[in-house]
């Protein structure tokens, strides 16, 4: 995995990372493994519907990233995006729950896999619109200036997002007010079957960036250490240099694009060679060869994890439908009529 | 207003006239006041649009704000309309409450993923964890010979959209006490002004009169014929009433100010009484405003109609750049006109 | 089709189905075929989206084309509409015959300007120098639990917009035939499929069964009501039409395929008859299309409408992701069925 | 003026330029500047209508770029483009009746100022949507690859069309399928009263390419040889290489950004130091000194100039106006009704 920088890297030194750190690393990491595998079950069950888009073999960048943050640090993300909520600290509860379209789902079952959101956990959402949440963490951050705040933002996306042109207009503003933002690319080197070296003219992705004057680097996604330290030296420069920049981190999806796609256009030999460094197991192996856990410790961690995802399962399963009477809740912080299918019409027009 | 300003307080659910400045300012200016005001009240509100600042504006709607506000408030944007109208989202999504203008609603098109995805959808499919309090003022409509590109009429596409509100000032009242009431909405509010109004001068309201949306207003009382009409149609239709006048025919306009919410119910009122009916819309006929406001009425009215309601609209072609030519694709006051006898023409049957 | 075989060639101004494959296929696969016969007939015509090559396209409608035609004409794109739309405007403009397939119709939003503001004006806005032989194909419409930015209808929207030709086929016979005549039309069509019709089954014409834009198809014969629906709807309207017969209710139902140009001459014949309408539409209500046809019903029928006209849209609210929910929120047959009888409730009146 | 270059850039040798180019770019440029200042006198007559954008101060990028192609290269441009179409050799007279709304006009009086298009001059239109014209651009260059043709495609666009997002869109699929295509990014520094230096986060324009590993190189666009030259070599390397590149020519405009700008917010300091370069001058000078025509041969070059110019306004002025009954032409190729109003409906509703 080749680590290259530009020449505005502003963070060579690798931050440090404290045991503890690293464990709750490798207990997310494994939670959202544990989580999606479940879900992926739920869905063939038909418990879930609509899409399901599992970030399996993305855990390192996607709990490395979040982890790197202030709990405080506003995200956003694509669809693909249950790994971030439980990186966030978002009950596992509540996000099957949405999974099923329940009442008591973090969005009250009114968004599903695609649209999590839990802001009490800072975590502004999952959108399914390529690109179509760049601009507003780029708001997000305007209004920590605006504010005078000191957050950070990061915004999470993939490849296949770098080619909507929104992202361009994104990192412009962004630089051009200096706000704290760090844009997230997740590149799984494929837009649903279509391989980055078919989608994009320079697949070094990091390289967007410089046109914005933006410093940028690519990193191992597949390493958590790297992109918590990558992260980590991103929000601090945002945070003291109030300026944005952007890292590319290089993964890989085992599954298809989503639980409907058989994932039968990928090269069998890439597959096998990126599963050899599955995230879970070389973390796994660096946790035990630095001593931060013992073996016991993290089965004990694991056998935790499944029964919080059975509990999370049930919980999910045995919660109430939402009420369709509930139909028209939330179009409107103040709604103007009463009409349960919603409308555009005042009351009191079929006197 | 003009033809009836005893009924400016009445039905406008607003204070009366007699607390506002008595003197007559433009509809730009209005707007300006509305800003001015708004900005004073409440240091979340800020500005965003290309050439807003420095320039003060592409129709100087947002003149002396720099000034007076400086650079943090009032943010001359690039020309990146998906992207900054996306920034305006998110900064609303965390409290802030912007005020974007689009140069023009023409430029609303490339940023329409924005508007229709999330403006109008996070508070819903995020099960009400968030709203928009944003405002997207854009000036519209046609008549300077701007051509194809630059003639949009967009009420109709914006009224489509659940989780949107949309509003279209026809008068300096309405546009500054609307964008008053628009800026304090905690919902994302497209807020549609008309290039060819913002001349126009009347009296407007102080800083505390607002219009709630959703309250129709009686532009003029008649008795034959109900006009509906919004923005700079209800001039045109003002001017179709005082031909007909002449004629014996009695008009009366209605002015729902919102497409969204409508004030059906006044409609519905007066097209009881006059029993027959024309909307006038300078977009274009198909899934149009027009139509909207016909169907709408024809449910609420049915048994009442005594002729098919007559509907003016756009001509169904891509505006022209020839100065005749664009006369003639836009309603006209004789056009209105010729609606309102046309559908008068059945009383009889 | 299953309710009246006999009336696929009369109605259908094409030919009759004796020259047609006699074997039943999907509505999938009807368009691939077409697309396959037009790629083979002219090379000019060549395919272009995401996924639609090696992926064979996320509703697999382009299978096997990519190994039949190769990579020149089954062009795979990166996630860019804005500028894939663009450039096959472009291309169409120096006159190749591109077949975009948008992913999903949400996604033509974020390359709206393209299609509204360059696809739809340009013949007209350069004095008809330029065509756009272009066709957009998107999968659209709701009942899968996608969630309110996945679930749009929108041909209210384009049905809005002088320039476009919009269609909506609801049976494999048709998806054929009009996506062959889309292909050879010299204008910018958009063409609106169900990703809820793919796996619905029927027979198709051949290569040279085409259907003229602008003619509409009796689906079921009918005498006390006429409900007009397009696409997917045209199937809830016909098991309506099912329920309604037990009750000794005859509905006619009319799908009049292409949205601009709309066959109104054939719904106001059926209504002058039934003297009824309901209009059934899976987009919102508001500016929709079932308000548009509405106006259009009334002003062509005002004499013979007997009630008002029944409008069945989606709620109007972003579509929710809870399955129960999201089917409340769609048009049924219960709730064409109900707005059957109410319109007919007032039959005596 | 700094010439720079990337890595990439294919053409270091300026290409020579012969005596009777040289005359005919001065003619052009000459054209169009007198065609400009007459049009704004007609347009405060209120002989034209709706926006009137000057070009006045970029002759030399104009015409240096359109000189350059051949005559069958297709080019687009934005509503700042009378030049383009004098350039390319429309007729004056049609584009002054195009201006002012006659049905003699290049577009029979429906596009007007913003929207002249001469397709047999290959001229593929200028459009108003900042940005909008880019894609159909690309497009065309794919068609010239899809029938192996070897024509290339000029983009022309200012400045601020930078940040639109379907910008860096285009050049990726640009880049990505080898398609012969220049971008011309006419550099005034402002995009209408704002100044790149407040809209763009790097206000070195061509690093735009780079991100799509495309050769971009910025160049005087006040120099008409220099802006030959550059457009040249980037034609030579599309026809032979099949590439895209992008120039940047950094140029000034003297008139506000349309005639109803006052123009009051830009430095006049600026003004003055952009005015003193003068490509017409400045030209005028290299035209004089190298011999490549005497001051009598431009004197009287330049009194046909204005004599071709009172004409094309006298025939402006005595075309017809376009009948209304016209008022639907074109809207589609084949019309499905004769309504005057055009429409969707099918004829025959009304029996
Ligand atoms: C604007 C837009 N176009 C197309 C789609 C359909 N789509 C959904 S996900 C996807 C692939 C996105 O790839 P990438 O950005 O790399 O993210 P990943 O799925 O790999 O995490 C596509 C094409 C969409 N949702 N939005
Ligand atoms: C998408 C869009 N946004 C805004 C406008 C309004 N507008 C017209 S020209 C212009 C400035 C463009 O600047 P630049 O691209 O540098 O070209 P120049 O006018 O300098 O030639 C703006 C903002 C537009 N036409 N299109
Ligand atoms: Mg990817
Ligand atoms: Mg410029």
């Amino acid at each position: 995995m080749t680590e290259s920088a530009t020449a505005h890297d502003q963070s060579p030194v690798p931050a440090s990372i404290d045991a503890s750190t690293m464990r709750q690393m490798y207990a997310k990491m494994h939670l959202i493994r544990t989580f999606e595998e479940r879900a992926a079950e739920q869905y063939m069950r038909g418990n879930i519907g609509g899409f399901l888009h599992l970030a399996i073999g993305e855990e390192a960048a996607v709990v490395g990233a979040v982890a790197a943050l202030r709990p405080t640090d506003p995200i956003t993300s694509t669809y693909r995006e249950h790994g971030q909520a439980l990186a966030r600290g978002s009950d596992p509860n509540a996000v099957m729950a949405e999974l099923f379209g329940r009442t008591t789902g973090l969005c009250n079952g009114r968004g599903g896999s695609m649209h999590l959101m839990d802001r009490e956990h800072a975590f502004y959402g999952g959108y399914g619109i390529v690109g179509g949440s760049i601009p507003l963490a780029v708001g997000l951050g305007f209004a920590i200036n605006y504010r005078h705040e000191d957050g950070v933002v990061m915004v999470m996306f993939g490849d296949g997002a770098t080619n909507q042109g929104v992202l361009s207009e994104s990192m412009n503003m962004a630089k051009l007010w200096h706000l704290p933002v760090i844009f997230f690319c997740l590149n799984n080197q494929y837009g649903m079957g279509t391989s980055i070296t078919r989608a994009a003219s320079d697949t070094e992705l990091f390289t967007r960036a410089q046109a914005f004057d933006m410093p940028s680097r690519r990193i191992d996604g597949m390493d958590v250490m790297a992109v918590y330290s990558a992260v980590n030296d991103a929000a601090e420069y945002a945070r003291t240099a109030h300026e944005p920049s952007m890292i590319e981190a290089l993964a890989y999806r085992y599954r298809g694009h989503s639980m409907s796609d058989p994932d039968n256009t990928r090269p069998e030999e890439e597959k096998a060679r990126w599963r050899a460094r599955d995230p879970l197991i070389t973390f796994e192996r660096v946790v035990l060869g630095d001593a931060i856990a013992t073996p016991e410790e993290l089965e004990q961690l694991r056998a935790a994890n499944v029964t919080r995802i059975d509990e999370a399962v049930s919980f999910a399963e045995g919660s109430p439908q939402v009420p369709i009477s509930a139909l028209a809740d939330n179009v409107y912080t103040h709604p103007w009529n009463t009409n349960p299918r919603g409308g555009a019409v005042m009351p009191g027009a079929d006197q | 207003m003009e033809h009836q300003p005893a009924r400016w307080s009445g039905h406008a659910g607003c204070r009366s006239v007699s607390t506002s400045t008595p003197t007559s300012v433009s509809y730009r200016e209005a707007l300006t006041q509305a800003m001015r005001e708004e900005l004073q009240r409440d240091a979340n509100v800020f500005l965003m649009g290309e050439d807003i600042g420095l320039f003060e504006g592409s129709f100087k709607v947002t003149r002396g704000l720099l000034t007076e506000f400086g650079p943090t408030r009032i943010v001359d944007t690039p020309i990146s309309e998906a992207g900054f109208v996306g920034l305006g989202i998110g900064a609303a999504m965390s409290g802030l409450r912007p005020v974007i203008e689009l140069m023009t609603v023409n430029f609303s098109i490339v940023a329409m993923d924005q508007i229709v995805n999330n403006a109008a959808k996070v508070r819903y499919m995020f099960g009400g964890q968030v709203s928009v309090p944003m405002v997207i003022r854009m000036p519209g409509g046609a008549g300077h010979q701007l051509g194809a590109q630059h003639s949009h009429s967009l009420e109709a596409w914006f009224t489509h959209i659940p989780g949107l509100k949309v509003v279209c000032p026809s008068t300096p009242y309405d546009a500054k006490a609307l964008l008053k009431t628009a800026i304090r909405d905690d919902d994302p509010v497209i807020f549609l002004e008309s290039e060819g109004l913002y001349a126009k001068k009347g009296p407007v309201g102080g800083a505390e009169d607002l219009i709630p949306f959703g309250q129709g207003i009686i532009r003029r009382e008649g008795t034959h014929c109900t006009i509906v009409a919004v923005s700079r149609m209800v001039w045109i239709a003002l001017a179709a009433a005082d031909i007909l006048a002449n004629e014996g025919i009695s008009c009366e306009v209605i002015d729902p100010r919102t497409t969204r919410p409508l004030d059906l119910g006044m409609i519905a009122t007066s097209v009881r009484r006059t029993n027959h009916c024309v909307v006038v819309d300078e977009g274009w006929p198909e899934c149009g405003l027009a139509a909207n406001v016909a169907a709408h009425v024809y449910e609420a009215c049915f048994d009442w109609l005594d002729a098919p309601i007559g509907r003016v609209n756009a001509a169904d072609v891509p505006m022209p750049y020839a100065h005749d030519l664009e006369q003639a694709a836009l309603p006209r006051a004789d056009d209105v006109a010729q609606a309102v006898r046309a559908t008068l023409a059945r009383r009889e049957r």
